[in-house]
């Protein structure tokens, strides 16, 4: 019979002592309890050194605690970072406080609840077997998928960490959309290629990946299909995002460009005025909002653009947007600045007509801005170029990668739906990071601090060079795994694997002794994160939670056989 | 001479054939068959007798046929591999030329959940293409289906089929009917036509292959009595396709019944110009009595007496 | 007495817990000075904000991160304790420290500024009345009675509220009190909160007039069109002007020109929320003249040059939502990080 | 693999209004798969029953089990002692299971918890389609691999009938037109002159279901 | 006669309902008597069956507290316990059961307030509704 330990946290005082008298009084009607004593810090280091001392002396060998919410204890005890007499798992919280004496009218109720949530505590960490932990070692390699400014900021902070980092780039130079807009750039790109620790593969493509958290095993076609594997620990998705947009009819016309050829005009620009075919551009007008409302990128270069035409270019500019997009840092003084220099802003509800008015384009719209004139609309710009906002979308190889990767594409088609259990940067597989605008298109400065994040968060997993888990996670029975598919169709995490001869169910005949390898699904525990919803699905019963039996969860209904 | 129908005559002669199209009661009222006989007699060649098409039960088509020949006027026998397995067809085929029934169309059959009779067990036993083979068989070697068997008598039919030139896969069209053609059928009567250019197309396809000659392409005609008819069979009827501008035609006329009709007749019109088609079948379903009117508008009548 | 840890992180908001959370795992000891006598800081405030699904408002999170803190035996936190002094620079610092009455000093090599902001003073804004007409609340006040009253009910008389318009932009892009900035947060934050009580309370309408709407995280265009398909949620593109108080009906009458019909008009609402912009905390303008740092044109604090070991994380050194707040922490993490290890 | 689903429950109460003490058997092979008779299902619906009969008042008893694979003698025959005790057994094995114990338990009455509805493909979790009805001479050579007697309403051996529009089938709208299917592969794998070829009258008779008791006899296993 | 407190079985997810529940006693929110508490991992936990069992061996009502949809930690959980519970609904169905007896609800950590309402609204459901029909006497 096990030997349990009851163990009441006087949580500062919040238990009243005559409540606690009453609860000892309880458990000592239960024949496995041997010794029932008291604390008052439980989180404390020096109080689980005691319980040390305790275990010892009384002998017992699990441990029931009567207290606040089990969760608090939990995260001090399971989370393997302080020394324990005994497995994690044979302690088992009874929240008396937030779940019986907080929530009842009055003490005498409190106290039947508080009954049976010392029962169930109980007969679980009768239930329960010591889980064991393991460990695995993670060597300071991480792979990144695309070599622009998000690619290129992560791999220098962690080659400047100590991490050995291989860039997978398709095109045949690593920079990406950004070249064009931070002239910067190329002393990183410079820095990266220097960068003993950092090695590029351009015009490469990611073909394959097995394997899991710390053992990711990428093959990657590199050019004349030469086909190289690399070993990584961790993965990072940064593989930008596609701007195109679609010329039809008017939209097809010479004095109609998109915001990033118009980057590239006004850069070979000289002198005072802008020109097109020898003629002096003199009406500028941007035509924001069409197609994406919700990404600021547009907004943010039209009014950089527009004050360099409007100051510098002798050009008079119009911004027609339903929304001006100035939500980051310094936006709004540069909208001003703009209005000040005389550059015109119109808000538009139903899209903007265009028509070409010999040689010129004449862009006609409705003025939706709060004001009493009423002669300010209908509006009709006659302008020499038209800048159109870009049509943001995932690249065309997402999907793809997202099938090689295992991991999720949100309903637009970008990487990862947006849950913000994510927080942004993780993807749904353990040592798999997303990062910029390949989740979302976003303004660069906001991109960068992602990027950091990202970093943070590799090397928060690579600094100790092993991950410890423990093994209350899912685990299969190869003898009833029927092979059906369906857990690792499920699996959230892609933890789970048909392994046609899996080490974990190698079993041997009786007779001759010999081992006899079989199919069967294979969770890697360490990447699995204990949900469960693979046990509840599995059809032939072949899955269990080591931590969270049926029979447990039946014991928490409390209603009997 | 296959079967010396009048049909064929007309057809050998390389006149511009006309047939009509007759549905059986939903009983046994013979009076019925003969009103629609009489719309029908003297303005079309051979009328097609349906065998319980849209798999509503009716009376069987062999015995309207043999009606229609006592009657007066020469019967297409439909036949559907859908309720008959190959024992029940040739059996039937004996039958039918036994009551002197001279023309067969080939059938596979609207698929018996469109019907009145949903929970039945189709049969299947044979395609279209497979019948026309068989009856080929029948006719040309005098044996049975896949037998040496010979059988008592001679059997003499005029071999039709069904083609739809509407129906996907389009670049397939022509090739199925060629190989109707190599089963052995000797006349088609197609799905009816209102998508002019599609139809042009599928014909030259089939001129491409040389089908144009091995067998007489009848085309198919139906007129529209209502707009709501045209919106319902575009919309619906799998295997039609009625072009917009036809449908706003008849929407938009104040009589548009008669709307209908003029648009039918100008079809035939432009149909005779087509290389290869050698006849209309015109499928005035429930609406016989325009049968008459259309063949007098578009200049088919007097229909020519072939000589015994 | 005197403590010493590697890092200590000023402001016990989400900003500052998860500096702390990210180091922690790495093995850095930290401290976290809080005035208040909880952690949390302002998001903690937060209700959640989910209509049939989620609205990522990011405020569930917040509660999941500081119940994980006592997780972690590096993190000692201080409440009620205040910021007095600092001696020392370049990564040793020694830091006076106020609990209550007592005062003492605390050694770190490096100091993370994370004391977040604070709503705007709606008060300011003279002619919405805030603080006069008791049915004038901020987003804020709105917030707190959702998360723990559990009920919509107006200051005034108790009773639910019919019609609710949002002000946008109080105290943000506003250049009659000196905010030339945009919060980057309030479009999103107000527009959940609708989305909300329009699920909880369907019987409520509400208007919500803005200048322009500035877009928030990757679903923000489906939730957007969802608002705008809702017949009871109407989209208005107008600042009010002036609100007034009709003492019969206990109604406010707002003022303000309707884009469309381009003239002034006035609708009455039963309460009315003033999306309040965000300005750096009082408590901070004084911590930033200890630590010698200054302020960006914006008012909030401009990053310092990252040798000294003075690092800024949070809301502090810009508008900031939950989201973006909890990445610029986890980036500043890394920075801190790096620092001492150069150190080492 | 077989595919199945369950009855209607007031189907199977219907059936079991006699009995007090029965047997449920599930099986754990295809409706395992299935998720239509698996070791979960006969938990489920056991506890199902006994709630309805419950609620009329009129208890039952079940046993539950769910053999490796009913449709193997010796797995079936191993249930036995538990058949001894009851009054009549509920399988939701495919059909062919139910008949395995019909043939051992000659005095029991043996009834069908499921439907056995095809042989069938997972499309994804949670969706099968029919792919093959044991026709018994596979034509799969002629038509590129997809089968026109199990994905054709009409099971047409020479090409698609005229219903077929736009790809989809005119009697399910929401299927493929398998003949367009057909044509699509055959012109991927540049073999459309199979298309060209008249498939002569299937044998629907020796091989295939029409000619009564199917029975295979392989004379060198069976010595 | 003493008045019928009906049983609920609320099974909790870790990751909303739980806490939640926390929340609800840290706000001192009184709770119904009769509401035994399962904490899971996540909602995607619960397997159909638990939800038939619970209600075969009497509980008078049975609870889900999950996720919003988009919130769940395990990204799918509460969806497929939607689903299951579609199932167990159309058993119950068959059964003679009311599906009130059987419900899931969307919760936030922070929705303590709402997961005490909630259940309090639940109890005087299933006072109308009265006792589980299908409770086996004891």
């Amino acid at each position: 019979m096990p030997r349990i330990g009851i163990l009441i946290d006087t949580l500062q005082g919040s238990v009243p002592a005559s409540f606690q008298e009453k609860l000892s009084a309880y458990v000592k009607e239960f024949p496995e309890v041997i010794v029932c004593f008291k604390e008052d810090d439980l989180n404390s280091s020096d109080a689980i050194s005691r319980i040390n001392r305790y275990v010892e002396s009384e002998g017992f060998d699990r441990v029931v605690i009567l207290g606040g919410s089990p969760k608090d204890y939990e995260i001090s005890f399971q989370k393997l970072k302080l020394s324990l007499p005994l497995n994690p798992y044979l302690f088992s919280v009874a929240n008396i406080r937030e779940q019986a004496l907080w929530i009842s009218s009055d003490e005498e109720m409190a106290l039947e609840r508080a009954k049976i949530i010392i029962s169930k505590a109980i007969h679980t960490v009768n239930s329960t077997k010591p889980i064991p932990t393991q460990s695995l070692t993670l060597n300071p390699e991480v792979l990144i998928l695309g070599g622009g400014l998000i690619g290129i900021s992560i791999a220098l902070d962690l080659a400047h960490a100590g991490i050995r980092v291989f860039i997978i780039e398709k095109e045949d130079r690593l920079g990406g959309k950004a070249q064009k807009v931070f002239k910067w750039l190329e002393e990183k790109i410079d820095e990266v290629e220097k960068n003993p620790k950092i090695t590029v593969l351009t015009q490469a493509r990611l073909k394959r990946v097995v394997g899991h958290l710390g053992r990711f095993e990428a093959t990657i076609e590199c050019p004349d299909r030469k086909e190289i594997t690399l070993a990584a620990s961790a993965m990072v998705v940064s593989t930008g995002y596609a701007s195109y947009r679609e010329r039809k009819g008017i939209y097809a016309h010479k004095r109609v460009v998109a915001i990033e050829e118009m980057e590239k005009i006004m850069a070979e620009a000289s002198g005072p005025s802008l020109l097109k075919e020898g003629k002096k551009i003199e009406m500028v007008t941007y035509l924001l909002d069409e197609v994406n409302e919700d990404i600021k990128i547009d907004s943010i270069s039209a009014i950089r653009q527009s004050l360099i035409l409007q100051d510098l270019l002798g050009c008079q500019v119009a911004v027609l947007c339903k929304d001006i997009k100035v939500s980051s840092n310094g936006m709004e003084r540069l909208y001003r600045r703009a209005r000040e220099k005389g550059v015109l802003f119109f808000k538009y509800d139903d899209p903007p007509r265009l028509s070409i008015v010999d040689g010129q384009i004449e862009v006609d719209l409705k003025d939706t801005s709060p004001i009493q004139k009423k002669e300010r609309w209908p509006v009709s710009i006659l302008s020499d170029l038209v800048v159109i906002g870009e049509s943001f979308g995932p690249i065309p190889e997402a999907e793809e990668l997202s099938k090689v990767l295992k991991i999720h594409l949100g309903p637009r088609g970008y990487f990862m739906e947006d849950n913000p259990q994510l927080l942004r940067v993780r993807s749904n597989r353990k040592g798999i990071f997303i990062a910029g605008a390949c989740r979302f298109p976003q303004e660069a400065s906001e991109a960068l601090i992602e990027a950091r994040a990202v970093s943070q968060e590799i090397i928060t997993l690579l600094s100790k060079g092993t991950y410890p888990y423990d093994l209350a996670v899912a685990e299969v029975d190869p003898k009833k795994c029927a092979l059906c598919y369906t857990c690792p169709r499920l699996c959230p995490h892609s933890a789970i694997t048909i392994e046609k001869y899996g080490d974990r169910n190698v079993y041997t005949t009786p007779m001759t002794n010999k081992e006899m390898k079989w199919g069967a699904a294979k969770v890697d525990p360490a990447s699995c994160y204990g949900c469960g919803i693979c046990v509840a699905e599995c059809p032939a019963k072949a899955i269990t939670l080591q931590h969270l039996t049926s029979e447990q969860i039946y014991a928490q209904m409390n209603l009997g056989e | 001479m296959k079967a010396g129908s009048n049909l064929e005559k007309i057809l050998e002669k390389g006149w511009f054939a006309v047939t009509g199209e007759l549905g059986p009661p939903k009983g046994n009222d013979v009076s019925v068959v003969k009103r629609k006989a009489e719309l029908l007699k003297g303005y079309v060649d051979a009328v097609n007798v349906t065998d319980n098409q849209t798999a509503i039960v009716r009376m069987s088509s062999i015995a309207t046929s043999s009606l229609l020949l006592q009657m007066g006027l020469e019967p297409v026998m439909q036949m559907t591999t859908r309720d008959r397995n190959r024992i029940a067809i040739q059996s039937d085929i004996f039958g039918a030329t036994a009551l002197g029934i001279k023309n067969i169309l080939c059938l596979t059959g609207d698929h018996h959940t469109f019907g009145n009779q949903v929970d039945a067990k189709n049969v299947h036993d044979l395609d279209s293409i497979q019948l026309i083979d068989c009856v080929r068989t029948m006719r040309d070697q005098g044996t049975l289906l896949g037998g040496e068997e010979k059988i008592e008598g001679e059997i003499r039919l005029f071999i039709g089929a069904a083609e739809n030139p509407f129906a996907d896969p389009f670049e397939y069209r022509a090739v199925r009917l060629g190989k109707k053609v190599a089963a052995g059928v000797n006349f088609i009567q197609t799905q009816c036509i209102y998508d002019m250019n599609r139809f042009k197309e599928w014909m030259k396809m089939v001129r491409d292959r040389g089908l144009h000659e091995k067998c007489h392409i009848l085309a198919g005609v139906t007129p529209l009595k209502s707009g709501g008819m045209a919106r319902y069979m575009a919309k619906n009827v799998s295997g039609i396709i009625i072009p917009e501008e036809i449908i706003d035609r008849v929407v938009k006329a104040k009589k548009p019944a008669e709307e209908g009709i003029k648009i039918c007749v100008e079809q035939i019109q432009e149909l005779r110009e087509i290389e290869g088609v050698h006849g209309v079948h015109i499928m005035a379903i429930e609406w016989e009595q325009m049968t008459s009117k259309i063949t007098e508008m578009a200049g088919l009548l007097p229909r020519p007496k072939v000589d015994q | 007495m005197t403590l010493t840890k590697d890092v200590l992180i000023i402001g016990g908001g989400i900003s500052g817990i998860t500096v702390a959370m990210e180091l922690a795992q790495l093995g850095i000891h930290s401290a976290i000075v809080e005035k208040e006598t909880s952690l949390g800081g302002l998001s903690a405030s937060f209700c959640c904000k989910a209509s049939e699904s989620c609205n990522k408002c990011f405020a569930c999170v917040v509660d999941k991160r500081i119940s994980e803190l006592s997780r972690y035996p590096e993190i000692s936190v201080l409440t009620q304790t205040e910021v007095i002094g600092v001696k020392g620079e370049d990564g040793r610092y020694s830091v006076t420290l106020k609990k209550r009455k007592e005062r003492f000093d605390l050694r770190a090599s490096a100091i993370v500024i994370a004391t977040g902001i604070d709503p705007f003073n709606a008060s300011q804004k003279v002619e919405y009345g805030y603080g006069r007409y008791k049915n004038v609340i901020t987003a804020k006040e709105l917030d707190e009675m959702l998360r723990f009253k559990g009920l919509l009910s107006r200051p005034s008389d108790g009773r639910p509220p019919k019609t609710i318009a949002f002000f946008q932009c109080v105290g943000s892009r506003d250049e009659s009190i000196g905010n030339l900035y945009c919060s980057q947060v309030c479009c999103a934050y107000a527009l959940r909160l609708i989305k909300t009580i329009r699920h909880q309370y369907p019987e409520v309408e509400a208007t919500f007039l803005y200048m322009d709407i500035q877009p928030a995280g990757t679903s923000f265009q489906e939730f957007l069109s969802s608002c705008r398909e809702d017949k009871k949620i109407h989209l208005i593109r107008s600042l009010p002007s002036k609100v007034y108080h009709s003492p019969l009906s206990d109604k406010l009458r707002v003022r303000f020109i309707d884009p469309e019909k381009e003239e002034v008009v006035e609708a009455s609402f039963d309460l009315i929320v003033l999306s309040v912009g965000m300005v750096l905390s009082k408590g901070t303008q004084s911590l930033t003249e200890t630590f010698g740092l200054s302020l960006t044109e914006d008012g909030f604090i401009a990053p310092p040059s990252s040798h000294k070991g003075l690092f800024i994380a949070g809301a502090c050194s810009g508008p900031k939502d939950i989201d973006r707040s909890i990445l610029h922490s986890k980036s500043t993490a890394f920075v801190v990080h790096q620092f001492l290890r150069g150190r080492a | 693999m077989i595919k199945a689903e369950q009855k209607p429950m007031d189907e199977i109460l219907r059936y079991l209004n006699p009995y007090n003490k029965i047997l449920l058997s599930g099986c754990g092979a295809c409706v395992t798969v299935c998720h239509a008779g698996g070791e979960k299902e006969v938990e489920l619906l056991a506890s199902g029953l006994r709630m309805a009969r419950q609620k009329m008042g009129k208890r039952i008893e079940i046993l539950e089990a769910t053999p490796a694979r009913q449709c193997e003698p010796e797995f079936a025959i191993e249930l036995s002692e538990m058949i001894e005790k009851v009054e009549a057994v509920l399988s939701i094995a495919c059909g062919v299971g139910v008949q395995t114990l019909v043939r051992h338990f000659p005095k029991t009455p043996i009834f069908p918890g499921v439907n056995t509805t095809f042989l069938g493909e997972t499309l994804t979790h949670g969706v099968w389609e029919e792919r093959c009805q044991a026709c018994g001479n596979c034509v799969l050579e002629k038509t590129g691999g997809i089968c026109p007697i199990s994905r054709c309403a009409k099971q047409l051996l020479n090409g698609p009938c005229g219903g077929s529009s736009k790809g989809k089938c005119e009697i399910k709208k929401e299927a493929d037109c398998a003949w367009q299917l057909i044509y699509d592969r055959l012109k991927s794998l540049n073999q459309l002159y199979k298309m060209e070829e008249f498939i002569p009258a299937k044998r629907w008779g020796v091989e295939s279901r029409d000619s009564g008791l199917r029975r295979m006899i392989r004379e060198d296993l069976k010595i | 006669m003493t008045e019928f407190n009906p049983k609920i079985v609320a099974f909790c997810c870790d990751q909303s309902g739980y806490p939640a529940a926390d929340m609800a006693g840290a706000l001192k929110r009184k709770l119904p008597k009769e509401v035994e508490i399962v904490r899971v991992p996540c909602a995607g936990r619960i397997e159909t069956i638990y939800l038939i069992k619970a209600l075969e061996r009497g509980a008078d009502g049975v609870l889900i507290f999950a996720c919003y949809e988009d919130n769940c930690q395990f990204l799918r959980g509460n969806l497929r316990v939607k689903g299951r519970l579609s199932y167990a609904h159309r058993m119950m169905e068959r059964v003679g059961l009311e599906k009130e007896r059987l419900e899931i609800c969307h919760l936030a950590t922070n929705q303590g307030v709402r997961l005490a309402e909630i259940l309090h609204q639940k109890v005087e459901q299933l006072k109308k509704l009265g006792p589980n029909p299908v409770r086996q006497k004891k």
